[in-house]
């Protein structure tokens, strides 16, 4: 009975935290279908108005393709050079291991702020602000240590003998990286690159730094009017940033559904799957 | 903007920099409106790219100037800052033909620094909630600090230059003429006695929420963001009693490549009546040349600084050369009274 | 070194265990651990150079020496920030854990549709930028906003509550940020616990609650060791929650370092107190690896 | 009891000399200078208690591990400095270590294109290795979907079938039930026989170890205590060690004297076998050779007998056991077939125990 009245509790709880997590996000549709031209709740008009306002200000897609070109390349680099050090940190052996360790996880813990006037000091003399290369290198810098923890975490639980008994029928080290380990610790790669490019592409304060005329990521553009007034073609730009998502979520679930039915044709004739 | 973007798309050619011209402002709705009633109209006069920024850095002029990478060419700043990286070296001093240009438009000499040329006016004035105070509201800053007559939070901007200063100083009995040098203690003193019922306010969307929702129904606001929200039929109105006029500046920074073709604009600008005009209707803000606000339309008149209607009530300009000076210490002042 | 000391410093050690092969042994770097040297020589050129050109204007800007620190500790306010800093991360932590830990243990419980559906509303927010997520927060919680006429229509309150810029406000608006980064280090630790463990503890006469207090939580507490860390560091740099949620009381380091470098132009000062923030941060954290192994947790190494 | 003498090799199975192979790490000795020649073909186990060192032998063999000195010649090439990749010899890990994110069939392709074999015949081969293994309907499931005794075949399949002339277990069989354990140790040893290679089999159960060897190697603390046929380590272990890891004994602890064993703990002398060693700590004596009698009815002279107490009596279906302890305190077991199990034998009862000099084996 106990255990009942315990587990309807944590329920309600865990009800109660879905809400607070998606109320803020849900919050903005309605916002964004406002006449008006303040960020208003529950709106007193319904329009498109701002959706329209996305489509004529072609500046919305420069940045959003800004942003998405930005995000997609930093998440790479930060998937390469992050799932390198994660092997190093879990199999490797090299000195002044806490020293290198405290490096990899400065990012994490360096405020924004700094890094953005920092970074934005130096690129400025070496011509790379407002250019993606410039921004690419300041993201993967966020983002790699996401990649790193998720990467080291997945390696950690990968069972060695896996990797020997590959080895073992014949595969090189090389062999066996992409052909036992990478499969096996997808996940973590995967979920520190999703990571990383969130990171990426919501990251506002050191693109605020690196942005100009000639390149303003979706962030920074939303950020810009700030001080005066926060444009509800923001509330647009979230919304349709959150159907994005969504579609992505429904069309994994999708492919997950379909290609459980083509494995359960496939099992039907054997030897298909060599 | 149509002809915005074709221009901006066209900026990535290499011959078109030479002349192009890159427009840093605050941002938001105001920068379009800035941009396509005075910046795009010279451009296409005179075969000029606008690229556009947003929004104003103060970190990033002085980092651009001091490695001599300077991509700012016209950059909207607070009249105190003007003054300050002037004197620092920051910016370009103004050529003689855009001082000639400001003498003949008529902009007011306090509105002109050495490095600087005002783009627009606006006033620190009460906004109140009209459903609120259906029937009376506060006209000075004096029944704007009496809380037993109209009760209700305050608003205020939580920057020094956001003119609760004088706000006080007036509220407390100092005439309009006598306000600078502030008499820092006295207005905090009477900063004291509302201190409870004071709300911090930082980004223009703050003020224009705390009035509509009557949750500060009286707050130090600036005039065009309350007109605007009251056009889209908000329950807010301003009262300019007491009204205090600033204004934002625009300037060049020191070493922008393209720096004659920036005061070229200024020139063209201060000169252009017609295109102050039409950015006032479109933005809210007031214009800066005499002959300016004449050519805007009766009804859009009346909310904008530099009318009649606003002027004859306003209690002076904030003296930013003030400002420039005593910035610093004041804010560290403010903060360190808000903490208490 | 002369031949002569060399041979009294091998007298003094009998047996020299090869000072140069200590050396050599200590900087051997193997083939895996040299995977790590893409990323070191990366972050060190592109992240830790500039910050030491940032760090060292703390020094020199506007003059060379300490007065920019001087200055922090000359006044109240400053110091007032520090401690609001520590004090909200501090807060929000505690916040963020109450309330993650339940959720993921929720998880681990829930069959697989209702933990993908759980799964999904802690990525969402992730989708949507913390500068329209604090506003929502803003339209929803201040005093007129939708959650306060809801409670008061409903009868439950007479007066509204003041949430909006107090540190209430501050500390729900970053909560709503922090709660996913939390969350999912703590369920990745939960789902590898075995549950026949608590069957076990059960079976050895312990009650349910004995056995997950005694069994469950200490097992998972390497995720949440890494859920705290996270949390806690990144809470001290947040800006733009505090500025929007937050009133001037609860200015948090983060803004006031922006104030200072954008409206104020005091660079040196700013990067001062960066480096207080900085080098109060890896205090704590080195503070904390003497308790647990803070890269085993974060890494789940062993 | 298989008898190796009898066994026909064939000669597809590489013999493999260990010489000298050492294995430190810091202070800690795991393997001592181990020599050991295994014949081509043969099934040869690695028999020890954990800790003893086989894991880590059967690891250098693989390459997986490095040994501090010595080498390894597989079919007279030295292989010592080659990865594990390269040495060309089957395994069969703890736990299988089958890949789970690939089918069964995958998994047994492995190595086949790793080896770079033409597609149509690595379906040829994939499918005769798993009909080997008596799987071949379970090619496309995964490893998770099948039972842990099918898992072990595909292990067996993966490790066979590109066909190298070594073939590596590393306790396979610890994670099976009983009686499955006890199916595959025969199935195991009919595939030795079937393909002829060289089998290394790891295993801490001497049962196993028995039933399935041509020869057993007995590791002790990094060394090999003794090496032989099953039969050899069961009749005639070498120390007082091998005695009790291998079967169940009787060990009375003293020295030999005047062609006699003196027991120091019952103060007693016995008589040795014949062609005994001169020296010893110990007399052993299995139980089955161990007999039991009712206090007092001893007559036989050959006999050296012991009186004792019966503790526990334990019916086990085809035999009896008895446990009895001596005055001294030494526990002592018999096995009795159960029709020979004579009256007057219970719990507390005063007995007897006997057996003949020639069914003693002295202990160095």
């Amino acid at each position: 009975m106990n255990r009942i009245l315990a587990r309807t509790a944590l329920i309600l709880l865990a009800a109660i935290i879905g809400l607070y997590l998606l109320l803020p996000v849900l919050v903005v549709v309605p916002m964004s279908l406002s006449s008006s031209s303040f960020l208003t709740f529950p709106p007193k008009e319904l329009s498109l108005r701002w959706y329209q306002q996305l489509l004529d200000d072609p500046s919305w897609g420069r940045s959003a393709f800004a942003s998405l070109k930005v995000a997609l390349l930093s998440a790479t680099v930060s998937v390469i050079l992050g799932t390198l050090a994660a092997l190093a940190l879990v199999r490797g052996r090299f000195p002044f291991r806490n020293a290198v360790t405290a490096v990899l996880l400065a990012p994490l813990i360096v405020p924004y702020v700094i890094v953005g006037l920092a970074v934005y000091i130096a690129f400025l003399n070496l011509g790379l602000t407002e250019t993606t290369l410039g921004f690419v290198l300041v993201h993967t810098c966020l983002g790699v240590p996401y990649v790193m923890i998720n990467v080291s975490t997945g390696l950690v639980s990968v069972d060695r003998r896996l990797e020997m008994a590959s080895m073992n029928l014949g595969a090189g080290p090389v062999s066996t990286f992409f052909r036992i380990t990478l499969p096996l610790i997808l996940p973590s790669v995967l979920a520190g690159a999703l990571f990383a490019f969130i990171t990426s592409w919501d990251e506002v304060v050191t693109a605020i730094f690196l942005s100009g005329p000639d390149m303003t990521t979706m962030p920074v553009k939303m950020w810009s009017g700030i001080r005066v007034q926060v444009d509800p073609a923001v509330a647009a730009v979230s919304s349709l940033s959150l159907l994005v998502i969504i579609s992505t979520f429904l069309l994994m679930g999708a492919v997950k559904m379909i290609r459980k039915m083509i494995d359960r044709r496939a099992s039907l004739t054997m030897n298909e799957g060599i | 903007m149509l002809a915005l973007s074709l221009s901006a798309c066209g900026g990535a050619g290499t011959a078109s920099d030479e002349k192009s011209l890159t427009v840093t402002m605050w941002g938001g709705q105001a920068q379009s409106a800035h941009v396509a009633s005075y910046f795009t109209p010279w451009a296409a006069e005179s075969g000029v790219t606008i690229k556009e920024d947003s929004p104003t850095d103060y970190a990033k002029i002085e980092t651009q100037v001091n490695a001599g990478k300077v991509n700012w060419g016209v950059v909207e700043v607070e009249p105190n800052f003007a003054n300050t990286a002037c004197e620092k070296g920051l910016l370009e001093k103004l050529p003689q033909r855009v001082i000639d240009a400001a003498k003949a438009a008529g902009v007011p000499e306090a509105q002109m620094g050495e490095c600087a040329i005002p783009n627009l006016q606006y006033t620190f004035s009460i906004a109140y909630n009209t459903e609120v105070f259906a029937d009376k509201h506060p006209t000075n800053w004096a029944e704007f600090f009496d809380t037993k007559t109209f009760p209700g939070k305050r608003g205020f901007w939580k920057y020094a230059t956001g003119g609760l200063f004088e706000a006080a100083l007036l509220a407390d009995g100092v005439p309009a003429d006598k306000l600078y040098p502030l008499d820092l203690p006295r207005a905090f003193a009477k900063l004291d006695t509302i201190k409870k019922d004071i709300v911090w306010y930082d980004t223009g969307d703050q003020q224009t929420q705390l009035v509509a929702s009557g949750e500060a129904p009286l707050v130090q606001a600036w005039n065009g963001r309350i007109t605007k929200a009251a056009a889209e039929g908000q329950a807010v109105a301003n009262d300019y009693g007491q009204n205090l006029i600033s204004y934002d500046q625009v300037v060049i920074p020191k070493g922008y490549p393209n720096a004659e073709l920036a005061a070229d604009w200024m020139v063209w600008f201060l000169g252009n009546g017609q295109a102050q005009a039409d950015d006032a209707v479109a933005s809210g803000y007031g214009p800066v040349s005499s002959d300016a606000i004449g050519l805007v339309p009766e009804a859009d008149r009346k909310d904008l600084a530099g009318s009649e209607e606003v002027s004859k009530d306003s209690a002076g300009l904030i003296d930013y050369s003030y400002w420039a000076k005593n910035y610093d210490s004041v804010t560290e002042e403010l903060n360190n009274w808000i903490a208490k | 070194m002369s031949v002569a000391a060399g041979t009294r410093a091998a007298l003094r050690q009998p047996a020299p265990p090869s000072f140069a092969s200590k050396i050599k042994n200590f900087l051997r770097i193997d083939g895996w651990g040299a995977l790590v040297l893409p990323l070191l020589v990366f972050l060190i050129l592109v992240f830790i150079l500039p910050l030491f050109v940032m760090l060292q204007k703390s020094f020199t800007d506007p003059t060379f020496g300490w007065q920019n620190y001087t200055a922090i500790f000359a006044q109240s306010v400053y110091v007032k920030v520090l401690g609001n800093t520590f004090l909200t991360a501090a807060i929000v932590t505690a916040v963020t854990l109450l309330l993650a830990f339940p959720y993921a243990y929720l998880m681990t419980l829930a069959t697989p549709k209702w933990r993908t559906v759980m799964l999904v509303l802690v990525l969402v927010p992730f989708w949507t930028s913390i500068l329209v997520r604090s506003f929502a927060l803003v339209l929803l919680l201040r005093d007129t906003g939708v959650l306060n006429s809801l409670a008061q229509d409903a009868g439950l309150i007479a007066e509204p509550v003041t949430i909006i810029r107090t540190m209430s406000g501050v500390v729900i608006g970053m909560v709503q940020v922090a709660l996913p980064f939390a969350v999912l280090p703590i369920y990745a630790t939960m789902r590898t616990i075995d549950r026949r463990l608590l069957q076990a503890a059960e079976g050895l006469g312990d009650r349910p609650s004995g056995a997950f207090l005694r069994i469950f939580v200490p097992l998972s507490l390497p995720g949440v060791a890494a859920a705290i860390l996270l949390t806690f560091v990144q809470a001290l740099g947040y800006y733009i929650t505090p500025a929007l949620l937050g009133g001037p009381k609860n200015t948090m380091i983060g803004e006031l370092i922006v104030q200072q470098v954008s409206t104020v132009l005091r660079f040196g000062f700013a990067a001062a107190l960066a480096t207080m923030l900085l080098v109060t941060t890896f205090l704590l954290i080195g503070l904390a690896s003497k308790y647990f192994d803070l890269q085993k947790h974060l890494m789940g190494q062993s | 009891m298989t008898k190796s003498q009898e066994t026909q090799y064939e000669s597809s199975g590489a013999p493999i000399r260990i010489s000298g192979i050492s294995k430190t790490y810091k202070e800690l000795t795991v393997l001592d200078s181990v020599d050991l020649d295994i014949r081509g073909g043969e099934f040869l186990t690695l028999l020890g208690a954990s800790g003893s060192g086989k894991s880590t032998l059967l690891n250098i063999l693989a390459g997986f591990v490095k040994p501090s000195g010595g080498t390894i010649e597989v079919d007279g090439v030295d292989v010592s400095r080659l990865p594990p990749h390269k040495r060309g010899l089957g395994m069969v890990f703890q736990h299988y270590a089958l890949f789970p994110h690939m089918s069964v069939a995958e998994n047994v392709a492995y190595p086949l294109k790793r080896l770079g074999v033409p597609k149509a015949e690595i379906i040829r081969r994939v499918g005769e290795a798993l009909d080997m293994v008596d799987l071949g309907r379970m090619a496309n499931r995964k490893p998770t979907e099948i039972s842990g005794g099918q898992q072990q075949r595909v292990a067996l399949a993966r490790a066979i079938v590109f066909r190298p002339r070594v073939l590596l277990m590393d306790e396979p069989l610890g994670a099976l039930d009983k009686m499955l354990r006890e199916q595959l140790q025969l199935e195991i040893r009919k595939l030795h026989k079937d393909i002829g290679i060289t089998f290394v089999f790891v295993t801490h159960d001497q049962d196993e170890a028995l039933t399935m060897s041509d020869r057993i190697a007995l590791l002790k603390d990094g060394q090999i205590v003794q090496l032989g046929t099953p039969e050899e380590l069961y009749n005639a272990p070498s120390c007082r060690y091998a005695a009790e890891f291998v079967g169940v004994s009787n060990i009375f602890q003293g020295s030999i004297k005047n062609s006699a064993f003196i027991d120091g703990q019952h103060a007693r002398e016995f008589k040795l076998p014949l062609g005994h060693a001169k020296e010893g700590t110990g007399l052993m004596i299995r139980p089955e050779h161990m007999r039991v009698s009712p206090a007092g009815q001893i007559t036989n002279t050959i006999h050296d007998q012991i009186g004792a107490t019966v503790e526990d009596c334990i019916y086990l279906g085809s035999s009896r056991t008895v446990q009895a302890r001596t005055d001294a305190g030494a526990l002592l077991i018999a096995r009795t077939e159960v029709p020979r199990s004579p009256d007057g034998i219970h719990a507390g009862a005063q007995i007897q125990m006997h057996w003949e000099a020639a069914d003693a084996r002295v202990l160095a």
